[in-house]
């Protein structure tokens, strides 16, 4: 191995105690943050993800009850599926702003899909049920049969209860059996916290 | 094999279609889905409460109307409107077109047959559209021959929607709109306003002076009023009554004019979601081609959208339907007191000045009655905006019959003028003074004699044009 | 820290709340976000199109109400309600509770006092219901200076929603219902409908006699007609109309009746989820206290439901509101009308006899018109039932006028009756004669020389009851 370029980053000898401190508080914060958002689990595709904050859990137990369970988690709809680097890229950015938002306080009390979320998960309808809502034959006539059987009105105005019902408020389903991840605080903490 | 792969399947072209194709079993050939759900309009086993698909005599019903319509050919008959198979025999049978003979062409205009089937496209494009708002309906009976279908909404090579109908896109365009750049969505119910419009004929048309020049009364809007005030300004008159003498208005289906201010128009519902639901068969999704009323297919009309109950879905359209109509009855009785009292001024020896105000008030107290009577789904559909109609209508009739409480105490009338009885529709029309018998037998005759030519005659024509099967 | 770890926190008891704590303060120590939330009911600077939380004179909106009222205390004065906060400070503060003095106590009964705080229930738990009921308004003052709270709707221990107030209670049994099995949903609305809703003073209940028993007059139903003919079976009349001397009624406030009618009611939705939505804070789910028009919290109340965007939700409730209001205006001034003719028949020396028929008429149809203005968010909560009530009022005023116009020929009065000039609230005053000076002066006098010993005398006495705080 060459050492070389290893040695050319580090700082002067001076500076490298403060500078090996600062660095270690640094990513040993980073790393704290990313444990307890639980960051990383954003990788996965696991639905008990996304009720990493509580804000989510009325649509994690409206999707819980609905037909899609068996087939479709969320990212199956609420991520593009036409490129992996366009599936990362969307997760990433969405991650981030919901977190953001999350961490922020800023979340509303009735949360709604934008308008660029609402086409990606309109697409992926579309990607599981495209044999069934087109026709081939008509297809092959006109293009314009495909754009208002797919594009021109959301499938879910007239399906209104897939898969979250109706009903959406940050208190929707505060009853609901919500499987939480693991805390991520240490049980002495916890105890600390409830005597006071 | 798998259930994808019967779509392309069952949706290999048998024939190719040609432009204007007329008979509906030619479609059908290349889109046996569509054409057997559509041929289940012919059905007539299903009342609602105060609609459905079997026949409803409407008079007998409710001989009030004979009343209302005295000097209108809707006195003699009118029936609640039924599946789109029926359109050609039902026009044939009604009173209302008379018994046309060789000797005599019968009451109607040719306008009369626009919304009544694919030939009328076809003749438009043949002759012109002004030409064929000409001369009488017996004209054409043997052009005209089948009942309401394919290509009165649909492209014959795209299959996608289209407006055939020239009154819909002139009255589009007189309001400075483009129908063309409707949406899709839009277009499924577009292509029913086509025929479920409130019209009128116009015969004093620049360029088309004379002719029954059919059209839409919308240039000032499509509510009540706005149509109202259209005809008020052009001074436009269906008939003059035969008792009050009031000039009359008379409100044929404004469907898509009331639907349009619902809730259901409001939030992008159209026409077809409801009576054209989609159906899952075989690994395709269709569009129900079964028109008729969505209370005989709840599940897949209403419930796609709505989770309630069948019974509970049913239930809030009868209670919207009681509501109106308890009010929209009161109107109509209003109406019937109002052309009798009127009736006794004149006889009374009322004079031209001291009726006039009172005759406006007739003619605009039953316009707003038959606004929310003729459309038959409007107290589901606009329930509210009805409602409001018809809260003005009974306004209206009223202070027409309060100007006529004081004319009659001033012509030496005492007391209230009696209710007439009309407890039966035979009764009623024998009230107004209408010779049912001659004109059911002019009916019979025409059923008998001259029906049979036209039938012949179209079929021999029709024999004439190719079916362009495709080589498999 | 972990936000889900904030839920436990918050809710730390800080004081032991006793039954019947009247004081909104003591609650909210231990409840802080609901405490907040409803404290927020004091703020004034919300108009929504025809309602909100600002001070809103309805008298001089609508002048043509004072002519409505003649001879009854609202002509005096009212107001469109606000806050809960400002329950106290409104009655006090209306000239139509009179300006009591120490040798007048008054035109109104204790009864008033019903609905306006939470120290009822404790009044009535400690001396019973009827002899709540007893006595006039003034003898009270110092006992109710609570406005509307946490009492009126909640249990001290377990904070379950509760009834507190028999009329609700007793209404339910006289039907056959028992309050009882209401499931916490229906609680939802219950709680308000002890208050919004419809009622009168029962002076004749066996056994209470002579007392102004506080009585929901639900026996045959909720509807505008099944109240009417409750109160007819039983001839109630709630005053004598100064100028048609018609046996009025008059509506209150019939919130929980008619929104009982309408498709949100159908499905299940309950007051609270437009006027006091569920909140979320720090992982802490909460009710919004702060009751008002839903329209100054779109985002919260409807778009739980409703994706549509605010503008469009807004418009919405504007668009039936209108509609209704278009019709409801016209029926007032028609009851204008009705009052200032039959008093004009009156004066041309009218018999009882002749105006027997025409006063039910009066009192018919401005019961409906009360029934569908008195509850001020009919029109959005039930259009389609108020658009039905309102038809058949104006069918019943025009039907009087009919019989007026007829009778007024007959005692020689020519031509049609002018309408009066009510065109500000002034005017209508004058026009009825109330000597409004003096009533101000009187209200004055009051507020300024007994409302400070009220308010002593309860500082006084709170200041006895114990507050237990917990020990931590
Ligand atoms: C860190 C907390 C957090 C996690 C984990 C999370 N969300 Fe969210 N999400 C939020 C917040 C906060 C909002 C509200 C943002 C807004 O309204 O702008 C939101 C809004 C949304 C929306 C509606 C707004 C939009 O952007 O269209 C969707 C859809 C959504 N989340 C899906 C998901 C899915 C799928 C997952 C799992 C892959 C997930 N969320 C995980 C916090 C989170
Ligand atoms: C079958 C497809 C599908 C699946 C699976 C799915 N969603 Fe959704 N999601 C939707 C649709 C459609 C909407 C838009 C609903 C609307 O506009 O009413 C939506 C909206 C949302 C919103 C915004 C709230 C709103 O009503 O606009 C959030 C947050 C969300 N989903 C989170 C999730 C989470 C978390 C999961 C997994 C537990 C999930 N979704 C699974 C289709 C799906
Ligand atoms: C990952 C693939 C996938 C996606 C994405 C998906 N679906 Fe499905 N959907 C399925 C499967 C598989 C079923 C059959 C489930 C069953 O019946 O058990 C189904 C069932 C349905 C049904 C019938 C059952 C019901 O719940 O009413 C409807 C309607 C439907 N989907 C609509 C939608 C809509 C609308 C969207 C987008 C918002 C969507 N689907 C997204 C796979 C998917
Ligand atoms: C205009 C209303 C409407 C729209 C828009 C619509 N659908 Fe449907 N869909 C229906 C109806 C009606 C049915 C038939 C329901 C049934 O058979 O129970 C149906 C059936 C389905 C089914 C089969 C359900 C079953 O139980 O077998 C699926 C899957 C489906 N739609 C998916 C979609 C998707 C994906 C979209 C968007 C591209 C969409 N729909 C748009 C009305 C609509
Ligand atoms: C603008 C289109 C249009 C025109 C023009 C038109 N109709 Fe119709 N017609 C309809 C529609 C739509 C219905 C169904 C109405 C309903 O719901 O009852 C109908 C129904 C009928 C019916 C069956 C129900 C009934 O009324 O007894 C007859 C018969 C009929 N029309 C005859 C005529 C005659 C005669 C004329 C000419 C005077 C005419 N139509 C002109 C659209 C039209
Ligand atoms: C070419 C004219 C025309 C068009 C286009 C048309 N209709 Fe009709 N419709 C009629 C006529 C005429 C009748 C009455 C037939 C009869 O009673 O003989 C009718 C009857 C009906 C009925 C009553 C059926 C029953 O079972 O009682 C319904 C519902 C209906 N139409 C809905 C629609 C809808 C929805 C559309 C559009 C998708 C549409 N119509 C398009 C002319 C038309
Ligand atoms: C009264 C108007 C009307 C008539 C008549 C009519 N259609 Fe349609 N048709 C529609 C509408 C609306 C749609 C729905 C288009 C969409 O998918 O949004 C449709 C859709 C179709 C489709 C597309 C596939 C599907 O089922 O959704 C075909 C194919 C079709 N019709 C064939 C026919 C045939 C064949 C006839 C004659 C038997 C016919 N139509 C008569 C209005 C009509
Ligand atoms: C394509 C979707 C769709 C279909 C199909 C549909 N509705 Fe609706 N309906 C709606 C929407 C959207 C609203 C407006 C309220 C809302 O935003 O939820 C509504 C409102 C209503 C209301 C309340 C409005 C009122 O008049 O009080 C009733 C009742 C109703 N629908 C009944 C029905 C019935 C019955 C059918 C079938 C004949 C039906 N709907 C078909 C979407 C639909
Ligand atoms: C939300 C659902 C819905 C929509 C959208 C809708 N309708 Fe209807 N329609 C109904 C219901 C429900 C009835 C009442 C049926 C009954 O009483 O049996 C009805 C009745 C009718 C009738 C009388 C049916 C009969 O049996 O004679 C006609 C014609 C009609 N509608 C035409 C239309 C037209 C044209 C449009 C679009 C402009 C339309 N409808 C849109 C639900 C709907
Ligand atoms: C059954 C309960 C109940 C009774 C009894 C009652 N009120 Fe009210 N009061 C209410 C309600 C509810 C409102 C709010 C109504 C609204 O939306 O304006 C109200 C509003 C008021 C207001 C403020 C608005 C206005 O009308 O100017 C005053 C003042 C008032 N009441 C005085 C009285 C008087 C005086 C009495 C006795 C004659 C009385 N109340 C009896 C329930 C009641
Ligand atoms: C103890 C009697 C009582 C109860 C219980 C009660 N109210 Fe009220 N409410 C009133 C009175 C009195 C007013 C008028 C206060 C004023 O104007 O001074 C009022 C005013 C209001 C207003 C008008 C507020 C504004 O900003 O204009 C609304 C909205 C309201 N109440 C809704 C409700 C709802 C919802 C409930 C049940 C959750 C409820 N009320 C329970 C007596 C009550
Ligand atoms: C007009 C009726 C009314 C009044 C007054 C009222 N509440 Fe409530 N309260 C409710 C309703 C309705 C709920 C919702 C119950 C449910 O759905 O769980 C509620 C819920 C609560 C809850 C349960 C937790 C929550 O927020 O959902 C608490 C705690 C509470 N109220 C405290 C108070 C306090 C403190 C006051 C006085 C400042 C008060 N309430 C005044 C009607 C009222
Ligand atoms: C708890 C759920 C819920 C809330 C909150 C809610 N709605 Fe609705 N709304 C419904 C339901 C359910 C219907 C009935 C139609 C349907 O099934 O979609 C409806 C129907 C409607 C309709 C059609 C009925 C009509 O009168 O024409 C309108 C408009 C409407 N809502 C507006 C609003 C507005 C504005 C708000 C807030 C002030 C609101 N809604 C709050 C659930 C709700
Ligand atoms: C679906 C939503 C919804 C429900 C449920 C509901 N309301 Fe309302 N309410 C409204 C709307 C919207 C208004 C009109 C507000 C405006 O015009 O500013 C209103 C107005 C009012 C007002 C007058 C408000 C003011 O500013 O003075 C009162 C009082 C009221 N409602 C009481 C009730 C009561 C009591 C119930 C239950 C019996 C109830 N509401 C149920 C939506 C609702
Ligand atoms: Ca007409
Ligand atoms: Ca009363």
């Amino acid at each position: 191995m060459n050492f070389a370029v290893f040695k050319s980053l580090l700082p002067p000898p001076k500076w490298q105690f403060p500078v090996a401190i600062i660095a270690g508080a640094f990513f040993g914060l980073a790393a704290y943050i990313l444990y307890i958002s639980n960051a990383v689990s954003y990788f996965s595709d696991n639905p008990k993800t996304c009720i990493n904050c509580h804000v989510m859990n009325h649509e994690y137990a409206s999707w819980f009850h609905s037909s899609h369970r068996e087939k479709a988690s969320c990212n199956d709809c609420h991520v593009p599926h036409n490129t992996i680097f366009n599936t990362y890229f969307f997760k990433a950015k969405d991650g981030m702003r919901h977190a953001t938002i999350f961490t922020f306080r800023l979340e509303p009390q009735v949360i709604r899909i934008k308008e660029v979320g609402a086409e990606v998960v309109q697409t992926n309808c579309i990607r599981c049920h495209n044999d069934l809502i087109t026709d081939s034959r008509l297809l092959a006539r006109t293009k314009s049969f495909d754009h208002f059987r797919t594009k021109e009105r959301k499938c879910w105005e007239c399906h209104r209860e897939v898969p979250h019902g109706r009903m959406n408020s940050l208190s929707a389903a505060a009853n609901a059996l919500i499987p939480q991840t693991k805390t991520p605080i240490p049980s002495w903490i916890k105890n600390l916290i409830d005597k006071n | 094999v798998e259930r994808r792969a019967e779509a392309p399947m069952t949706n290999k072209p048998q024939v190719e279609i040609a432009k204007f194709e007329p008979r509906n079993e030619v479609w059908g050939k290349n889109f046996t889905a569509e054409y057997e759900s559509y041929m289940k309009t012919k059905e007539g086993n299903f009342k609602s409460k105060y609609n459905g698909n079997a026949m409803i005599d409407m008079l007998e019903v409710d001989p009030r109307l004979v009343v209302l319509w005295a000097g209108y050919s809707f006195s003699k008959a009118y029936y609640q409107g039924r599946g789109h198979e029926h359109a050609i025999e039902d026009i044939r049978n009604i009173l209302r077109t008379g018994g046309p003979s060789n000797t005599n062409p019968g009451p109607q205009p040719n306008t009369c047959w626009t919304c009544k089937s694919p030939d009328v496209p076809r003749l438009m494009n043949e002759n012109g559209v002004s030409s064929f708002y000409s001369g009488k309906w017996s004209q054409l009976g043997s052009e005209i021959v089948n009942p309401i279908g394919c290509a009165d909404c649909h492209n014959n090579e795209s299959l996608e929607l289209q407006i055939t109908r020239p009154a819909l896109i002139e009255a589009f365009e007189r309001q400075g709109k483009t129908i063309e750049i409707a949406s899709h969505n839009e277009l499924r119910s577009l292509v029913c306003a086509q025929c479920h419009a409130e019209y009128y004929f116009n015969k004093k048309r620049p360029g088309n002076e004379g002719i029954d020049y059919l059209t839409f009364p919308w240039d000032k809007g499509v509510s009540a009023e706005q149509m109202e005030a259209y005809y008020d300004e052009i001074e436009f008159t269906d008939w003059k009554h035969a008792l009050s003498k009031a000039p009359m208005l008379k409100a044929q289906h404004p469907d898509w004019e009331v639907f349009s201010m619902g809730i259901h128009a409001e939030r992008g519902v159209s026409c077809a979601d409801c009576h054209m639901p989609y159906m899952t068969e075989g690994g395709r999704k269709y569009t129900d081609h079964h028109i008729q009323s969505p209370l005989n297919n709840v599940e897949n009309s209403c419930m796609v959208c709505h989770k309630e109950k069948t019974a509970e879905l049913v239930k809030n359209v009868y209670d919207r339907q009681d509501k109106i109509i308890q009010n929209r009855d009161e109107l109509e009785k209003l109406c019937v007191r109002l052309h009798v009292e009127a009736k006794t001024a004149w006889d009374m020896g009322a004079s031209e000045e001291q009726m006039k105000l009172i005759l406006t008030d007739i003619r605009h107290a039953q316009w707003r009655w038959d606004y929310s009577a003729a459309s038959h789904g409007a107290s589901f559909h606009a329930p509210i905006e009805i409602g409001r109609v018809i809260s003005t209508g009974i306004q209206i009739a009223q202070e027409g019959r309060i100007k006529l409480a004081r004319l009659l105490v001033e012509l030496g009338y005492k007391g209230e003028v009696p209710y007439p009885d009309i407890s039966s529709k035979s009764k009623a029309q024998a009230y107004i003074g209408l010779p049912m018998e001659e004109l059911q037998k002019e009916k019979d005759d025409f059923l008998k004699n001259i029906v049979p030519l036209w039938d012949a005659e179209a079929k021999e024509r029709e024999a004439k044009m190719k079916i362009n099967y495709v080589i498999k």
